[in-house]
């Protein structure tokens, strides 16, 4: 079991977390070891992984999924711990990698209980990298779960502002979503193999069964789709984000708006189309107008918000409805693009809530109208933002205009009236993007200084700039070469091309 | 003369309903153990008569009363001590005394 | 030619930028702008050479039978969207982009030297240094894509090089806002680019300009007939890639951002603001030139929308009284010249020739001659800025005794603005006006008023700076000219502008590599000059001398003298839109909605559980009579339920 | 009479042998020395029948007649009550010491140890005379138990509601089997009435005799409506009476509903009583999760926490097949150790300090950081958040649920799921009060007694563990399977 190394993306959290079990409670420099070594360990091995798995796909091997494994878990359930990876979790799997290690520095002076900070910190990250290795639906449910109910506690004890209240809402909502969608795997399970055959959990016997008639395939959908979506920030569903982002602590900000909100997307993508190719088909057009609106209506909102991070809590609302949209795009292209969006939103936004958090660690406040002229206090951290920013507006050289672009692009391709107009609203969202990022970026880094008392602030520390300048490089990184992210993934769509085509 | 069934049945199906009743208006514990009483008599009566009645041949609705009258004396006494208790504690009876834990 | 000096020409210019963007903190000024210069005067001699090379050395790569090829000199694939649809990112090498190879790194080379005395004593000069690479980087990337996408790429990468010089002086909330202007209004126009490229690529399957343009009628095929509301899918393409153009161009109606931007530094706005980005519209029509022919509707469209600006600009600019304000205008109104100019090209025989190629040689020739002549306008205003440190010409008047080289250089790029022969404009606008009275009467007559009017803001302009009056403040703080590093551009300039217009440009760019021998028109000419010469002649009378005429004129239309002066309220309508309809109206609605409703309805769905809760819990009343009521009547609730759903 | 089939009582008689035991040693005894050691005594012994059990196979007979069956299924649950019930002496052990409550402890051990019996009697009878012998023994000493602590009068207002609705849903359930008997044909062996109650035979009658025994046992299991008495006992009752109400007598009644519907009135399952119990449990969970909303005191809050888990329960019994029953069997052992888990903290709290008050706990992590990790654990356990084993028992059972295909079962799991929310809710209450609130903590910092802490490392284990390691399920699995015969599910 443990010679597969995609098992050691759960191994290492665990172990990180009993690393930290042992730590005492002040024992700050051991917890910091811990957190480093684990962070640094799991980049490693993201990084390993994605090169064994590029020299696989450039042998030749083409299956489905690769480095898998199964054990028997529940027997009597068929439930196996399944994974294996494609380029998408490959990827995925990176993302999570890079922003857990910015995370960890960027929450290096972290009070009160840092050791359980870290504790439910890792929880989290078990968590999300469970789902991304995951190809088993019940073990991936379960490893969805646990990420989100760190959160809890996560902003809760750690969190600023009306934090009980957000904190609560957050988790309500989310497990709300995910009642939505254990009903709907629930139902994909037994309706997993052709009658009398032994149903499984495991998705690609599932896509390979085939066996989900039409009916069941439009419940089941629905129901899936809405469970992932309320973690993709869909339209109606979205409002624990707002609040969620603007009270949780800057780590935390940052892996939840740059990992977990990832999961919704790539759920609905690995289950709820995949799976149901039929129902995809038929479908998509409700989810379309609904990620529609969240793309429009998030940036519409975010331009009137005067919160940073209430501002970029609706950007992300803006740009995970993007994700959904282009998975509903049902084609190559458009899928690419979503894969990429996903990428470029959670290295861009995990950037944007670590600059935040640290603007908000030295001012105390992030109401924009409260500062202004920061570019010239903190020159370092306002041009991580500029960047970030022109990274979120779609920026060439950044990675938020590839993904776009990509999207834009493959939505395109559908050529009925629907698609068109759905796609021309979705790309007038960059420019009510530009709107509210250069609003923000005039307010609160150019101009007069606001505040006097922020003339005697500080510019980044070491490890502020070590976490920042991780997620730049990342970013310029697939803005300037995207191709290459293309190429990894792109084996991975075939099957679901085909499920999609098979099912019309 | 036959009696039918029916005429043991709604007798029992009275007692049923008294003891309930007299269970939800009473304002007397034993008064309302005496109301439990009746209701498990209705049942009792219910089982000999079908076993008389439907079954004739056969023993287990008789033993099953017997077995029954047996647990509701021992119902009756433990609840006699428990009334007794609460009796030493709060001086009477009255059940409208006992509802302090609520909602 | 090999790839080397081509890649060479794209990567000394971004090095720099990160050189001196990462690295600048750490030099002294000094350090900076020498190297930002010498990165530049490389990546001139390099465009010089590549230039010289496609243009002269007759090699059979570039021309082939007296045709000038379109060579590819390297094309990657930088990201694949599907198995065709491949962004690509090259090099290619044709007339107009060699000339804009030209123009570009000129006037920036000359732009970085001038910056290296106007802006010594400001803050954040590495900075500047930083983005003016960046901003060369980019123009640079734009004119030489092979593809639409890749021009679309660089297209909003000088829109942020743009964004970031305009706001240079980032203490000033007017630079502030300018920036954001500049950068929300173009982008607003890219919106239609992408879209236009989205409806072009998805028929024509292709990004390629080479692969487009050869065969523009097999793409109008692969539309298939294909319209939206009553115009063919192409021309909708057509227009809205066009609309794009609008928006860097500072075309009607987008025009409002490019008078905010001259709050940048006033080299920037003589490099991006008046020589290169600006005339990104021009090229962008250019280089597709001939998929706009195949549908001429869209044409027509670049015809009126250049007319109508130009006429608008020109009489704004008669109003105004920030001497870059306007040098703005005129410079709308200049580029709105070469759209019209593009406009009546097509291909439509008129007495059995072929008109085509002389407004297209026409509108690149003024474009080449435009940016000698702005630029040269524009840095001497910045040396007039820079002397008396204001941009309102009332702190001016009577300069011509202090800075006798401005003077000289100023009056020189205001002839060639004006079309006086022998100075370059002159024969740029004379085939751009052969070309406009050979298209249609109506085109030449409005046009030539146009150039009319030009020569009339252009003196008046130079009389109030130069002559009119002298400013008191002189006596305390006298103006002088510029250290060398500021005039050695104006001078070189200046001397372009006078010798440009005797390049025989029509042998080396025309649309479509065939030579084309320029004769000058005489009767087009003369009307030309004509014109010219009266508009010079009343700006004399009025403005040479401080006079009561100007207030006489003034007072005679005071309404459409203020309307013209308030530039007929383009700022005001946005305003109005943005702020008052967009952000109050549909932002601050749907904040609400947000807040109030869909919120609402998340804690109105917890308020229930709780209201609930409390409501029900007279249901554990503590009565032992009401728990054993509850639990019968439950009881039998059930099977009286059960009983009545089965029968 | 054949005395050997007594020999196939195996768990009964372990637990009769220790009651003796306790009970001699109770009697001989001095005060003294009684304090010292009938406590050890009897966890030890306790402790060992409970392995004894765990390691004697099940004979798999069937005795009298039919009326009694030791198979694994019912060795499994009997397995599985002894361990809570093993926990429960360990976390009372402080409070049996108590002044108050040392020199009666002996009948404490002894009458639980009965009850336990009846409880054995209830899950093994396969006659109705043996289930209400069992049923009866189970419920009369508890009335007595929950009486325990005599100087406090909630104790009696407790144990007068207790005894007053246990005899009349007694009664109830006598009339309802009184009806049940006319169904019969002469037997009440659940194998002979499993023959005379067919789809044919329904009738107004049975349904109503259907609905007394559902409200007869929904009464032990606390379901709604029949619920009412189980807050103010539980908030009344001892804390260790308490814990053991909430699991045990829960438990056992759960895997007896399930034996008797599924054995007897199999054949009317999708006639009568699925719609029965898809009404009562929708109204369990559902009214249990908002009257847990506003509670403040623990013991009552956990009152209705439980009231709700049953529902959760007793989706097994909707199952109704052998997935069903191995569902039921793993959730009641998780809802054991995460329950307890819960009430180890209360009651170790209570016996510290006293207090009950969920603010109370605000900030306890400040002073007894061990207490707040354990009481986190269990509160997302019976929350259902993973890798906690609450996870797998709720999955588990719903994946039986839903197994049987039908769409209305697949809304009574969404029901379910979405009434987890709400549960998620008070039990984050807890959580937040422990660890977000900004109070100064009112509990002050102390050590444990050392049964408290042993009883919470085994919970803590269990949470832990139990979803983790697939063994538990699959045993239950596995007894269940090889008890099939004697199930012999009809007509589902």
């Amino acid at each position: 079991m443990f010679t597969n190394i995609l098992i050691w993306f759960v191994v290492i959290p665990v172990i990180m977390m009993i690393g930290l079990g042992l730590c005492r409670n002040s024992g700050m420099k051991a917890i910091r070891a811990v957190m480093v070594v684990g962070s640094t360990a799991l980049l490693a091995l993201a990084i390993w992984l994605c090169v064994q798995f590029l020299q696989l796909r450039a042998a030749g091997v083409d299956d489905e999924m690769l480095f898998t494994g199964s054990w028997l878990w529940y027997a009597p359930l068929n439930i196996h711990l399944a994974v294996g990876v494609d380029g998408i979790s490959v990827l995925m799997l990176m993302l999570s990698a890079i922003i857990v290690f910015a995370g960890t520095f960027a929450s290096w002076k972290i009070t009160p209980l840092p050791k359980n900070f870290f504790l439910w910190f890792c929880l989290l990250s078990t968590g999300v990298f469970g789902f991304f290795i995951s190809i088993d639906m019940f073990t991936m449910f379960m490893f969805y779960e646990v990420a989100l109910i760190p959160m809890y506690l996560l902003i809760g004890v750690w969190g600023t502002g009306r934090k009980e209240y957000s904190a609560m809402k957050l988790t309500l909502m989310l497990m709300g979503g995910s009642a939505f969608l254990m009903l709907g795997l629930l139902g994909i399970y037994w309706h997993s193999a052709p009658e009398g055959g032994q149903c499984t959990w495991n998705i690609l016997e599932i896509s390979h069964n085939a066996s989900i008639d039409a009916s069941w395939q439009y419940m089941l959908f629905c129901f899936t789709f809405v469970g992932f979506g309320v973690l993709g920030a869909m339209f109606p569903f979205h409002t624990w984000s707002p609040d969620g982002h603007a009270c949780a602590p800057t780590a935390v900000s940052m892996l939840h708006a740059g990992v977990l909100m990832k999961l919704g997307g790539y759920g609905c993508f690995r289950i709820a189309i995949f799976l149901l190719p039929q129902a995809a088909n038929e479908l998509a057009w409700i989810f379309i107008i609904l990620t529609g609106i969240s793309i429009v209506y998030g940036a519409f909102s975010a331009c009137v918000q005067t919160d940073l991070k209430y501002i970029n809590a609706y950007s992300s609302v803006s740009h995970c409805g993007m994700v959904l949209f282009a998975i509903l795009m049902l084609n190559t292209t458009a899928m690419t693009g979503a894969i990429l969006q996903m990428l470029s939103h959670g290295l861009m936004t995990a950037l944007f809530f670590a600059l935040i958090g640290m603007i908000y660690g030295r001012t105390h406040t992030r109401d924009i109208r409260q500062m202004g002229g920061l570019m010239k206090i903190m020159p370092y951290l306002g041009v991580c933002y500029m960047i970030a920013g022109f990274a979120s507006l779609g920026l060439p050289g950044l990675s938020g205009f590839v993904a776009e672009m990509t999207i834009f692009f493959g939505s395109f391709q559908n050529a009925d009236l629907f698609h068109r107009v759905f796609v021309i609203c979705a790309t007038a969202s960059i420019v009510i993007t530009a709107v509210y990022i250069l609003r923000v970026v005039g307010k609160l880094l150019l101009g007069p200084v606001q505040d006097k008392h922020h003339l005697e602030l500080t510019d980044a520390t070491w490890w502020e700039r070590f976490s920042t300048v991780t997620l730049i490089v990342c970013i310029a990184g697939i803005g300037c070469f995207p191709n290459w992210i293309n190429e990894t993934i792109q084996h991975s769509f075939v099957p679901i091309i085909n499920a999609i085509q098979a099912a019309v | 003369m036959d009696l039918s069934m029916l005429w043991y049945l709604v007798p029992s199906v009275v007692m049923l309903a008294c003891g309930v009743y007299g269970f939800v208006t009473r304002k007397n514990l034993i008064a309302i153990l005496i109301s439990l009483e009746l209701i498990l008599n209705s049942a009792d009566l219910n089982f000999v008569v079908f076993n008389r009645y439907l079954f004739p041949d056969m023993m287990e609705g008789m033993v099953f009363t017997l077995f029954s009258i047996a647990i509701a004396a021992a119902e009756t006494a433990v609840a006699i001590a428990i009334i007794i208790n609460v009796y030493r504690a709060v001086g009477a009876t009255d059940i409208n005394i006992v509802n302090k834990m609520k909602h | 030619m090999g790839i080397t000096l081509p890649i060479l020409i794209l990567a000394i210019p971004v090095a720099m930028f990160l050189i001196l963007g990462i690295g600048g903190v750490f030099m002294s000024r000094k350090t900076a702008g020498v190297l930002g210069i010498l990165g530049m005067g490389t990546t001139m001699t390099l465009a010089y050479i590549v230039a010289f090379t496609y243009f002269f050395s007759g090699s059979p790569e570039f021309i082939v039978e007296g045709v000038r090829q379109q060579v590819q000199l390297f094309d990657v694939t930088w990201l694949a969207f599907t198995q065709k649809l491949v962004v690509n990112i090259g090099f290619i090498l044709d007339p107009i982009s060699a000339m804009m190879l030209v123009v570009i790194t000129t006037i920036s080379f000359m732009v970085h030297l001038y910056s290296w005395g106007y802006m010594e004593h400001e803050p954040g000069f590495q900075r500047y240094y930083a983005f003016l690479s960046l901003f060369s980087f980019s123009m640079l990337g734009l004119v030489v894509a092979t593809n639409i996408f890749q021009m679309y790429i660089f297209w909003e990468l000088v829109g942020v090089s743009s964004y970031l010089l305009i706001g240079f002086f980032y203490k000033l909330p007017s630079a502030v806002s300018a920036s954001k202007k500049a950068f929300i209004v173009t982008r607003f126009a890219d919106l239609g680019f992408l879209i236009g490229i989205l409806v072009l690529s998805y028929y024509s399957e292709s990004f390629n300009f080479i692969t487009l343009t050869h065969n523009p009628e097999s793409v109008l095929m692969s539309t298939g007939g294909a319209t939206f509301m009553g115009c063919s899918a192409l021309t909708w393409a057509m227009v809205l890639i066009f609309v794009g153009g609008m928006g860097k161009s500072a075309m009607m109606p987008l025009h409002i951002w490019l008078p905010d931007a001259m709050e940048g530094p006033t080299p920037v706005s003589a490099l991006i603001h008046a020589a290169t980005m600006v005339v990104a519209g021009v090229y962008l029509v250019a280089r597709m030139f001939p998929l706009y022919c195949v549908v001429d509707a869209s044409l027509t469209f670049v015809t009126c929308v250049g007319a109508i600006t130009a006429f608008y600009a020109a009489v704004v600019a008669c109003t105004q009284l920030d001497i870059k304000r306007v040098l703005a205008f005129s410079t709308i109104s200049q580029i709105a010249f070469m759209m019209v100019s593009l406009g009546v090209a097509y291909d439509r025989p008129i007495e059995g020739i072929h008109y085509t190629g002389l407004g297209y040689m026409a509108g690149m020739f003024h474009l080449f001659t435009h940016a000698m002549f702005k630029a040269l306008l524009f840095l001497g205003a910045g040396a007039l800025i820079h002397a008396v440190h204001s941009n309102n010409y009332t702190k001016m008047g009577g300069l011509r005794k202090y800075m006798p080289i401005t003077h000289l250089t100023f009056l020189i790029g205001c002839l060639a603005i004006a079309g006086i022969w022998p100075f370059s404009g002159f024969f740029s606008k004379d085939e751009m006006l052969a070309a406009m009275f050979a298209n249609h009467w109506f085109w030449g007559a409005w046009m030539t008023m146009v150039a009319g009017l030009t020569a009339f803001y252009m003196f008046r302009l130079y009389y109030l700076i130069f002559w009119w009056d002298e400013n008191p403040e002189y006596a305390e703080h006298r103006p002088h000219d510029a250290p060398w590093q500021m005039s050695v551009p104006l001078i070189f300039l200046a001397a372009v502008s006078c010798v440009a217009g005797f390049i025989p440009f029509g042998e080396l760019v025309t649309w479509n590599g065939e030579p084309y021998h320029i004769h000058i028109e005489g009767a087009v000419a003369a009307t030309s000059l004509t014109v010219a010469v009266l508009a010079i002649a009343l700006a004399t009378v009025m403005y040479r001398k401080k006079n009561e005429w100007p207030a006489r004129v003034k007072n005679m239309w005071p309404g459409l003298w203020t309307a013209a002066y308030h530039r007929f309220y383009w700022d005001e309508i946005y305003m109005f839109i943005t702020h008052k309809i967009i952000f109050g109206g549909i932002c601050r609605s749907i904040a609400w909605f947000d807040r109030h409703v869909i919120d609402g309805a998340m804690n109105g769905m917890a308020w229930i559980t709780q209201k609930t809760s409390f409501a029900i819990r007279g249901m554990q009343s503590g009565q032992i009579q009401a728990y054993v009521l509850w639990y019968f009547l439950g009881a039998l609730l059930l099977a009286a339920v059960t009983w009545l759903a089965l029968i | 009479m054949d005395y050997s089939q007594f020999g196939a009582m195996i768990p009964e008689l372990i637990v009769l042998g220790i009651f003796l035991v306790v009970f001699f040693a109770d009697l001989i005894a001095g005060d003294k020395s009684r304090k010292c050691f009938l406590t050890p005594l009897t966890t030890v012994l306790f402790a060992l029948g409970t392995v004894a059990i765990w390691v004697i196979p099940a004979s798999g007979e069937t005795v009298f007649g039919g009326m009694y069956v030791n198979d694994s299924a019912t060795n499994a649950i009997k397995a599985i009550l002894n361990i809570g019930v093993f926990i429960v002496f360990l976390q009372s052990a402080k409070w049996v010491e108590s002044d108050e409550v040392a020199i009666r402890k002996g009948e404490f051990y002894e009458l639980l140890l009965v009850t336990l019996f009846g409880m054995y009697l209830m899950v093994s009878a396969r006659h109705f005379l043996l289930f209400i012998i069992g049923l009866e023994s189970a419920s009369l000493p508890l009335a007595a138990m929950v009486a325990f602590n005599k100087n406090h009068y909630e104790s009696h207002e407790a144990a007068v509601k207790y005894i007053m609705t246990a005899v009349f849903s007694s009664a109830i359930l006598l009339v309802g089997l009184s009806f049940v008997y006319a169904f019969s044909g002469g037997s009440l062996y659940f194998q002979d009435l499993a023959v005379t109650i067919q789809t044919g035979s329904m009738s107004g009658l049975l349904i109503v005799a259907l609905a007394f025994v559902i409200a007869g046992l929904g009464f032990k299991l606390s379901l709604v409506p029949f619920h009412l008495w189980t807050a103010d006992v539980y908030q009344g009752a001892p804390t260790a009476i308490t814990s053991y109400l909430s699991v045990i007598s829960k438990g056992s009644a759960a895997f007896a509903f399930f034996i008797i519907f599924t054995q007897c009135f199999g054949s009317v399952y999708s006639d009568a009583w699925e719609w029965m119990l898809y009404a009562v449990i929708i109204a369990t969970i559902t009214v249990g999760n908002l009257f847990a909303i506003r509670q403040k005191n623990m013991k009552r809050f956990m009152a209705f926490s439980s009231i709700s888990q049953a529902g959760y329960i007793m989706l097994g019994a909707m199952a109704a097949d052998t997935l069903g029953l191995a569902s039921m069997i793993f959730y009641i052992f998780v809802y054991i150790v995460s329950n307890l888990g819960a009430f180890a903290v209360i009651s170790t709290i209570e016996n510290q300090t006293g207090r009950l008050s969920m603010d109370d706990y605000n900030g306890l992590h400040k002073t007894n950081p061990w207490l707040s990790f354990a009481m986190t654990l269990a509160m997302f356990s019976l929350a259902g958040i993973p890798p906690f084993a609450g996870f797998f028992s709720k999955i588990l059972i719903f994946t039986s649920v839903t197994g049987t295909g039908s769409m209305a079962l697949y809304m009574l799991v969404l029901i379910a799921l979405i009434n987890t929310i709400i549960s998620l809710y008070y039990y984050l209450l807890v959580v937040k009060a422990i660890w977000i609130s900004p109070e100064a903590p009112k509990v002050e910092s102390f050590r444990s007694d050392c049964g408290s802490r042993i009883a919470l490392w085994i919970c803590v284990a269990g949470i832990v563990f139990f979803g983790l390691v697939p063994y538990i399920y699959q045993y239950c699995v596995s007894s269940v399977e090889a008890s099939a015969g004697f199930l012999s599910m009809f007509g589902v």
